[in-house]
């Protein structure tokens, strides 16, 4: 069903945010643009709490080995997972969206997101076999 | 003859109304009736005060945009008995102010469209073997795009961005640069070139993907990026223009 | 056939005409920098390490050389930029009036330069630990 | 003194003049283009269209500006109107078509016979023609059969069957044309016999209010019988349906006729990436229920396919029916309602006891100037005022500008 608001045009169909993440009825492309929106959120999140994390360094060696402790238990290392799942996902796909963005490959841009995906899917694998191995 | 008894949902909205509601009618259909027949039938047998935009019957004028089932398309070209529901819900394009039921207000759409100035017949490319009669320049055909609006419906970014120029007419600025037939293509580069213009789409591909008439939306906003980008290049390095 | 909404507008758009597209590109090209970078990041901090991660006199002995702190400025310097960028679009799709993406804009600068003075205090203070 | 109350009454006839109103009902392409000339002529003009203009016969042809070829040997009134208002389209609403000409195209010994007639009639009518070998033909057409014997070439050209009569409308609009989509007209008022004004309702709104008018001209193409009804006039008009088919591919740049008396499946009409082939023909009496007989598409599939062989499996994008507003006897007895003529007809039905309606029908898409410049005519004769018509000359805006 569709959303309307009053807007000073009148009353109008539109989702200003639900539209970034609705993918009802939509295609490849919204799903991808949907993804990486959220992991491109995800990942600002994760980055704030990186540069905190570090500043534990500050408090010598025992504030950096009680994050160490934390950072090796199993719970942990599965979210390591969706962190590796995000950077891949929203770098693989943002290297179709600078190359389609300068004219390379616009027209094939299905095809160079699932290649794109399948180099993220090895990866990610590979990654987290190193992850729970290492 | 399959005939079979369809149920449809329809949107409906009159001015000075805040909140839209939805009406259901049943509606006879064979296998040829498309969603426009049936909308038509509604008007003409339950309701005479549905409002819907039609013309051409044959997905070549572009007014009958709606969304059926979610999905952006032109009415007159969707069979019913094909969609295979067995309630079809009928609403009005999105990212455009509402008239009335399912009309809405085009002229934001065409406030747009009509810049850069966009001829809309252009040279054939078909049929390249083919002679030219004596006293004809050349073969000529229309322009893809039909201007129904369906793309700017989809787009993820319209709603987000009132000032945003949209799929339809950043495609014919790139028709302009592609093939400028007397118009300027650097008018109509420049006029693309700015934060509501080819930088703020963010490449779902939903105008392409609704597309009635291959003018492929998507691909043409890329190709103003790229054009774009080559000379911003090309500045910097001093190569070539 | 000039509508109102271009002729006014495009005169307008033509002084700051390449603004957008330079961000994009910085977004583009620092995206793909990224991609090296992180690799970069990753591998030597973690993949090649004993555990996954270092401990604290490693972290130290491995800041302290100078390539190394060198290409972790950078990275610093490009993941914030890029983020912030990255930001500013989010923030832009919320259809925010004039003012407010005005505003918008200047937030996400402090907020950026933020970032990077906090990045390379910490960093200059751990070599310095 | 005398001059001030000849000033006064020179004063008072100019403010009557200028503020005679003209309701239009009807948006299709002859509304349209008598509400531009109309406003040319200084007229105050209101038109009102129960759906979007040109939802009804007008936007749904297959795009053919006639170049009046097809009437050439039956029906010579249509076929001169038809040529004269080509050149006259061409002049006034550049960048509007397609100018790629047309072929009448002869597959069988009975074609070629007919070809003679044919071109003496185009002759006739001032329609010029260029005879074509098979070779020659297929040249410039490959996908033309290879029955071909003969062709000639004539000025068609392709149109958007919306878009321009939408030149008019946006032209009207800009001078001051009062266009009311979605407004149905309920009833005509009158008093006496002098029709007054309609009381319409906004389908948009809902509301139901009263327009005056010192003229009404009914310009509701098939529906026009259903609008004289209203102020219990007779207006012969035959609701002429006839089916056509878009099939994916532009199989052809010329349109491509057949060189023969008028019959199903006879045309193909390029459109962008489409093909048209028209048309079949009858008769209905409710243009709001034409219908679309399954053995009619396969019709236009099989004669569009004599003369053009790739059609065959061309997928089918559309098929439609439209309904022609012929000039006829209204109810008559069932036929195809190819023998009625294509020429349009005003009528003035002062002599039915009403004063102030005027309806005028029949006529072709190409033809909706010329329909105009009657109708305006006899519009301007009833209210006495001396305007020429300008729409031979004035530029029309472009489609876009009705909308923007």
């Amino acid at each position: 069903m569709q959303e309307y608001r009053t807007t000073r045009d009148g009353v109008r169909g539109e989702r200003p945010l639900q539209a970034w993440f609705d993918v009802r009825k939509r295609n490849l492309g919204s799903w991808a643009f949907a993804i990486n929106r959220l992991t491109g959120m995800g990942l600002i999140v994760y980055l704030v709490l990186h540069l905190i994390v570090l500043s534990t360094l500050l408090q010598g060696e025992q504030g950096w080995d009680k994050f160490l402790e934390i950072a090796r238990s199993p719970f942990f290392l599965a979210f390591d997972i969706v962190l590796i799942f995000g950077i891949l996902f929203h770098g693989l796909n943002g290297i179709r969206v600078a190359l389609i963005g300068m004219g390379i490959g616009a027209k094939n841009h299905r095809s160079l997101f699932w290649v794109l995906m399948f180099i993220g899917a090895v990866l990610l694998v590979v990654s987290a076999w190193k992850v729970f191995t290492i | 003859m399959a005939e079979r008894d369809v149920v449809f949902k329809v949107l409906r909205y009159k001015q000075g109304e805040t909140v839209p509601h939805y009406d259901t009618f049943t509606v006879k259909t064979d296998e040829n009736t498309t969603a426009l027949v049936a909308l038509q039938a509604i008007r003409r047998d339950d309701d005479p005060s549905l409002t819907l935009r039609h013309s051409c019957h044959h997905g070549s004028c572009g007014t009958c945009g709606m969304r059926i089932n979610g999905e952006e398309q032109l009415s007159c070209v969707v069979n019913v008995q094909e969609l295979g529901t067995p309630t079809v819900v009928v609403e009005p394009l999105q990212n455009a102010p509402l008239v009335s039921d399912l009309v809405v207000d085009m002229a934001p759409f065409f406030d747009r469209y009509t810049q850069p100035e966009m001829p809309y017949v252009r040279q054939s490319e078909f049929m390249p073997e083919a002679d030219v009669p004596d006293g004809i320049g050349h073969y000529t055909r229309y322009e893809n795009c039909l201007e129904c609006g369906l793309c700017v419906s989809a787009c993820p970014v319209m709603g987000s961005d009132a000032s945003y120029l949209g799929p339809a007419a950043m495609a014919a600025a790139w028709r302009v640069v592609a093939e400028p037939r007397g118009s300027d293509p650097e008018f109509a580069l420049n006029w693309a070139d700015n934060e509501h213009g080819c930088w703020r789409c963010h490449v779902a591909y939903e105008c392409t993907e609704v597309c009635p008439s291959d003018v492929n939306p998507a691909e043409a906003i890329m190709s103003l990026r790229g054009e774009l980008t080559k000379r911003k290049f090309r500045r910097v390095f001093g190569l070539g223009k | 056939m000039q509508s109102v909404l271009s002729n006014q507008t495009t005169r307008k758009r033509a002084a700051q005409s390449g603004a957008a597209g330079a961000l994009w590109l910085v977004q583009a090209i620092s995206g793909l920098l990224l991609v090296l970078l992180l690799l970069l990041h990753m591998v030597a901090h973690h993949f090649v390490v004993e555990g996954g991660l270092r401990n604290f006199q490693e972290v130290l002995a491995y800041v302290s050389n100078p390539a190394i702190f060198f290409l972790e400025i950078v990275f610093l310097i490009v993941v914030t930029a890029h983020a912030m960028l990255g930001a500013r679009a989010i923030l832009l799709d919320l259809g925010l009036s004039k003012s407010a993406s005005r505003a918008a804009n200047w937030g996400i600068t402090l907020l950026g330069l933020a970032a990077l003075v906090y990045g390379i205090w910490l960093a200059v203070a751990i070599q310095n630990l | 003194m005398t001059s001030i109350s000849i000033l006064c009454l020179w004063l008072f006839t100019g403010y009557i003049m200028s503020n005679y109103h003209v309701v239009i009902i009807g948006g299709g392409g002859t509304g349209g283009a008598l509400a531009h000339d109309l406003a040319l002529r200084g007229l105050r003009v209101t038109l009102v269209e129960r759906g979007e203009v040109t939802s009804g016969t007008t936007g749904r042809h297959h795009g053919l500006l006639h170049s009046g070829a097809r009437y050439a040997v039956k029906d010579q009134e249509s076929a001169i109107e038809c040529i004269e208002e080509n050149t006259i389209l061409r002049k006034i609403a550049p960048g509007t078509f397609e100018e790629n000409d047309g072929l009448f195209v002869a597959i069988t010994d009975e074609d070629v016979e007919y070809s003679h007639a044919f071109i003496e009639g185009c002759a006739e009518c001032g329609i010029p023609t260029q005879q074509l070998s098979k070779q020659e033909a297929l040249r410039l057409e490959p996908n033309l059969t290879d029955d071909l014997i003969l062709a000639v070439r004539i000025p068609d050209a392709t149109m958007d069957a919306m878009r321009m009569p939408l030149r008019f409308f946006a032209t009207a609009k800009k001078n001051g044309v009062d266009i009311k989509t979605y407004t149905e007209v309920l009833a005509i008022r009158k008093q006496g016999e002098a029709v007054t004004g309609v009381q319409v309702k906004d389908h948009t709104s809902g509301k139901v209010y009263d327009i005056g008018a010192d003229l009404i001209v009914n310009a509701a193409g098939p529906w026009s019988g259903k609008v004289a009804d209203m102020v219990g006039v007779e207006v012969p008009i035959r609701p002429s349906p006839g089916v056509m088919v878009a099939v994916r591919g532009r199989w052809c740049n010329m349109v491509i006729n057949r060189l023969n008396t008028s019959s199903d499946g006879d045309i193909v009409v390029p459109q962008r990436g489409l093909s048209v082939i028209g048309t079949s023909s009858w008769v209905v009496d409710d243009p709001d229920n034409l219908g679309l007989p399954p053995d009619h598409i396969q019709a236009m599939y099989n004669h569009g396919t004599m003369m053009m062989p790739v059609l065959k499996n061309a997928p089918m994008r559309a098929a439609w029916s439209a309904a022609r507003p012929l000039i006829g006897p209204r109810k008559a007895d069932a036929d195809t309602g190819r023998e009625l003529s294509r020429t349009f007809k005003c009528f003035d039905h002062v002599d039915e006891g009403v004063e102030g309606f005027v309806t005028i029908t029949g006529g072709k898409a190409t033809t909706l100037r010329g329909m105009a410049e009657a109708a305006a005519n006899v519009v301007c004769e009833k209210l006495g005022i001396e305007e020429p018509c300008r729409t031979r000359e004035a530029v029309l805006l472009p489609h876009t500008a009705y909308y923007a």
